[in-house]
């Protein structure tokens, strides 16, 4: 059992943090960012690109680095820290991750190749409307259509590609969507974070399928994956928030004496970092158990993920409180990361979610043991 | 100890009931229970609705058109206020400026600004906080220097709630910078269109703009436009902010909120999880409606009751924890708050998020919780 | 709407706090008490008694004092406020409860009129045995034997008249059994809270019936009547519990300066008197309930048996944090305060249990109203 | 980065899983496992097999016994001892005392007393606490004066765990009362036998006997049985509490008490409501165990992680919850703590309370949960 992350881990964590610190040195250079579209910098993807960050989940064959999930999660969580809104997660490990696992060999080399040189963003279309627009696929071999609507499909206006979840006959299939595809309709807005997202409508869209029979596994693996990924994200985040908010209280003067003075603040904010070391720690571990005891992925993304709510509530809130009405201006910088840490928390299942399903297998082991 | 209303005040229920759900505009109404934002029209149409039912300032002196009213009375008029979802009057206007004005103006500022002010022909805006004092308010720093019959004040406001709305200011101004912070005090009134005053927009986390910078350069504000004695501010702030925190707990709202939300669920509420947070919450907001009624019951004397630091601290817990709920009953679709109305996410979605971010303030304005606790510990504990 | 006692019930409360100030004036002297058999001291029921305080609740042809749910909860906040240990909630409210509603005339008479004077002691043995030995009544008219294990029983050994439920085969029955009946085994012990309790064993016990049918909403009436009793006698042990700490706070000395120079201990006491009065506004409501609108009862008092297993945990966990190292000690008062807390928590269904009940209904009705 | 242990340390648990599961007697591990209170020839017996084996006190130096483990094996032993239900070699002895002698003591100190230290055959009580310096320890009034070769002590110390047992017992004493404090502070071995010396029990609210005050009269100590220096105490006793931090969050032992909750739980799970709750604790429990993982892994150097102070905190702040739990789940067989044999109550239940109760103390002891606050916000928030 190891926690250190490698040199070559390092020197990859070292150089994206360093790309994005260039574009995202400050909250005003991020918001102005955000409020342009696409929302996020074309050439800080681009950069990306050239890092390998783009295609480290995917192997060589495929065009992208063959690196593994720790290497992921370090660029997730360095997105975090900065709130970077190049949508890494959703492209890369979301939808990139259900063409890695469910296409065929060239299309694999085709869009995990343009992926990962940075030349294409995709978007994962994988939430059906809340007014129930539940997407059905119908055709067969290389014939499909779609139809109905998924909403919010993060980045989906952006998008170059597709990656689309929709019943067929057989079960749950995973098909590949154009961007210039006929029937296709998207709206695109902003989400409360400054990300964007999308009500994507098809009407006898063409696709093309990714693999055949039911594909529920592969989809909730891949889920898997961006939870962790994620989970890495908002610790990225946490981080951040709860540091800002340290050194605010050691600066803020009130009633002539700075708020670190205040044992209630200074007792809280230890609370803060007993938050962030617990949830670290099982983020960490989550990437370790997807890399080497995949078996057990889908049960430590959901570990991973409530602990993530649990502690993204607590930090985010309390940063806020703790640096009292400056903490609630956009033109400062904890509201956005709570802002972000709530938009990681409802997607892909809130902390309720992840706690309702450890709860149905709670009486299924003794003791648990996170190394067995 | 008795549980009913008696029957007086039964029948003044109904009374308030029928006035709110019947005689308000339906689209102000609409506006609130759907959690939008009001215009400033809407805000003013209200007003004027309840004033010419002489409901506007019930706390006023009743030759100002306030009401002989019970306490409990008073808080009937609030919550089913809140529960009919009409807006509640101007806190500037009502709560905190008109009070002062009737119980320290001269007859001359009587005259002038109360009829206008409870008719909201006035929209006061709120001068206190400044950027270097937070909970620390007698540290402000906005000075105004008396230059024959004029103040010459200089300085910034900030978390100036409405501001961009505001016909007049009332502020807190240094008119004596070598006693003590509390007493250099002055309580000034200042016309919002006088040169070298300017009003800059603060947006807020959920996107939206509801607070302002003020900033006064050389503004000249005649000094019949300072309320009560020079250097006696703080004294008719403390009256002022003993005032704000009656009525403090939204407890009406946030019923009606946490009501919507169950209607949001509906057959969710099958989900044991579910209906055991909204079962908690629920109590938690009984417990703290029924001790906003022990407190009215016991404040009869006119001075607000220290345990009202409980409604405020609670109250807005809870007012925060009700909107997180909304926020977690829209799952994914709370994100969408952008969306416009081609958007499948319904209304109740798009608003929870910035909502839930919004509503982060109220445990930090006004008085925030750790001012409250101070205030417990010290003034009623004795700590 | 009102919440201020009358005179008439202030004078019966200072009566009552006279005789049980006298009794138990300091936390040794109530050691001293509950370290003695039976757990409680004769002399204070009587002088109850004789304040009518035993038979408050009981009409005047019964022997009572035939005042109501107000004057009851008076005297359990009292009992509560110096943790007398006299079996007032278990004999009166609970026991002598379901005697006066179950009971005909003659039975009531003679029993309660009894409790009234304190020449006797009841118990109510309502809760079946956990290793599965429920009380089965077989028999009819006047000639009933129980058979079955109740456990625990309060005060079951002392008690001199049981009142017990047992199944009928037309339902839920309810019984009176004599101390000297035969077949009865009794095994007393003492609680953790310096209460009594025992193991009461029928076999084949002869008892006498009060009233007919299934009297399963007798039991829940009353036991909603003991839930309110119960959570004002939990009240004033958090009263109390909440003073001493305060107290403490403000002439313990560490790091030679009071322990309420630390903000971050001021703060929580502030917490704590929060949760004071939210929980004294939902007991005193429910009293109110009980007095003014019965049909609400069981909802009411499961709502403030919730609120009171919430404030009764923070206040008596804290209570004993914020005292530190004596707070731990047995000759100290509020390990004692935390002891009986619990135990008020655990009796008659906890605060999980309350809120199940109330989420079972919380989709029917939109906004709550505490006056309707 | 990796999860898998390396084969040489999944050996190591393999090996210690196999001792404590097989060589330490069933009476020992059983009467743990019922959570009821060991006698002390439990707990000797369990320690002298422990020795006998060389697995008392290896974080001693080697040539006392020690081993030259990594923090990793270390703390799978203590985990693997937990989970098999052994008491862990008493923290007196094996964590305070022992490594305070071998570090700071003089070669005869050390041959006289670590031997027998680590086979139990002396029982140490510790002598730190008082009555008027809780968590200010540096103010204690226990004074040592020297009188030829010899200390004569009076004093009193509180909270003396298990002292009833002691034979030795290791004292903080003040040597010179005109200095700052902490400069003053000798650590002095005693004789619990020394005439003067007096024990006096204390009883705790769940009704057992732990802790004691100890009351010293004109008692005289040879000087020879002072460690190190005069007047250095207090920095032993800085090293003493850091070694009490390590291994100080009771994961293994909560994580038994949660199985036997689920065990005891049973067909009860099958409501969300209790699932979600021992849900919530094992992810609690998960979060812990794996930053004590990562804390030893960062204190190779052999100085405490800053962060073990998390480790203090949420460890009794899990213990506490998983107590209540079993309390909860007991429901009202919790109140029939005192039921004999002939009850129908199961054991498991009587002992809910008492233990529930008797856990409260974790969170204030060896460093209360106030004080790992305030280590965390200075230490290492740097606030």
């Amino acid at each position: 059992m190891d926690f250190t992350l490698d040199s070559e881990t390092i020197a990859l964590r070292d150089a994206v943090r360093g790309v994005l610190g260039r574009t995202y040195g400050s909250s005003e250079d991020r918001r102005a960012v955000t409020n342009d579209e696409p929302g996020f910098s074309e050439d800080t993807w681009g950069k990306l690109a050239e890092l390998g960050a783009l295609g480290l989940p995917f192997s060589e064959d495929d065009g992208g680095a063959g690196a593994g999930p720790i290497e992921v999660s370090v660029v997730a969580e360095e997105m975090g820290r900065v709130l970077a809104p190049e949508p890494f997660v959703e492209s890369v490990v979301l939808a990139g991750g259900l063409v890695a696992a469910a296409g065929d060999d060239a299309q694999r080399a085709d869009v995990l190749g343009r992926l990962s040189a940075g030349e294409i963003v995709l978007a994962a279309a994988i939430v059906d409307s809340s007014a129930g627009g539940e997407v059905t696929a119908s055709g067969s071999g290389d014939s499909w259509t779609l139809t109905g609507v998924k909403e919010p499909v993060l980045h989906g206006a952006r998008a170059d590609l597709l990656v689309v979840t929709a019943r067929t006959d057989e079960g749950l299939g995973i098909f590949l969507v154009e961007a210039d595809a006929s029937g296709l309709e998207r709206t695109g807005y902003r989400t409360h974070d400054g990300g964007r997202a999308a009500k994507v409508a098809f009407d006898g869209t063409p696709a093309v399928r990714l693999g055949s029979g039911d594909q529920s596994d592969v989809l909730e693996d891949t889920i898997a994956r961006a939870r962790i990924a994620y989970s890495h994200e908002a610790i990225g985040a946490m981080d951040t928030a709860m540091k800002t908010t340290v050194e605010y209280l050691k600066t803020r003067k009130q009633f002539g004496v700075t708020l670190n003075t205040f044992q209630a603040l200074k007792f809280r904010a230890a609370d803060l970092y007993v938050s962030m070391e617990l949830v670290r720690s099982t983020v960490l571990w989550s990437t370790l158990v997807l890399a080497d005891a995949p078996e057990r992925a889908r049960e430590a993304a959901a570990r991973a993920k409530l602990q993530v709510s649990r502690a993204g509530r607590h930090i985010g809130q309390e940063a806020i409180q703790l640096h009292g009405g400056i903490g609630m201006t956009a033109e400062y910088s904890v509201g956005h990361y709570m802002s972000r840490l709530t938009a990681i928390e409802h997607w892909l299942g809130d902390g309720s979610d992840q706690l309702r399903t450890l709860a149905a297998t709670v009486g299924d082991h003794g003791v648990l043991d996170p190394i067995g | 100890m008795k549980l009913r209303l008696s029957d007086e005040d039964a029948a003044f229920r109904d009374e308030m009931r029928e006035f709110f759900t019947t005689k308000v505009p339906q689209d102000i109404r609409d506006t609130v229970a759907a959690r939008r934002e009001l215009s400033k029209d809407q805000f003013v149409r209200a007003q004027q609705t309840l004033n010419e039912a002489g409901l506007a300032v019930p706390n006023w002196p009743v030759e100002w058109g306030g009401k002989d009213w019970t306490p409990l009375q008073r808080h009937i008029w609030h919550e089913e206020m809140q529960l009919a979802h009409v807006p509640i009057p101007l806190a500037f206007n009502a709560s905190m400026v008109g009070p002062v004005i009737a119980a320290f103006g001269s007859q001359e500022l009587k005259e002038r600004f109360l009829p206008a002010t409870a008719n909201l022909d006035i929209w006061w805006s709120q001068g206190f906080s400044e950027p270097d004092a937070g909970s620390d308010l007698a540290s402000l720093r906005t000075t105004a220097v008396r230059d024959g019959d004029e103040y010459v004040v200089n300085g910034q406001k900030t978390w100036t709630t409405l501001g961009q709305y505001g016909d007049w200011i009332f502020t807190l101004v240094r008119t004596n910078p070598d006693v003590k912070k509390q007493a250099g005090i002055s309580f000034l009134l200042i016309d919002m269109t006088s040169p070298g005053l300017t009003v800059r927009p603060i947006e807020l986390i959920d996107g939206g703009h509801e607070v302002n910078e003020v900033f006064f350069e050389d503004v000249r504000v005649p000094v019949g436009n300072l309320v009560g004695e020079e250097n006696k501010g703080w004294d008719y702030a403390k009256f002022l902010l003993g005032n704000e925190r009656v009525g403090v707990a939204p407890v009406g709202s946030t019923k009606r909120l946490l009501a919507q939300a169950k209607e949001i669920a509906g057959d969710r509420l099958s989900d044991p999880i579910l209906s055991s947070r909204v079962a908690e919450l629920e109590n938690g907001l009984l417990a703290l409606e029924l001790t906003a009624l022990r407190v009215v019951a016991h404040s009869a004397d006119g001075k607000p009751h220290p345990a009202s630091s409980v409604l405020k601290l609670r109250g807005t817990e809870l007012q925060q924890e009700v909107t997180e709920l909304l926020v977690d009953l829209a799952g994914p679709d709370s994100l969408a708050s952008g969306a416009g109305d081609g958007s499948d996410v319904p209304d109740w979605s798009r608003v929870a998020t910035p909502q839930y971010l919004n509503f982060r303030k109220a445990s930090i304005y006004g008085g925030s919780n750790e001012v409250q606790r101070q205030i417990i510990a010290g003034t009623i504990l004795g700590l």
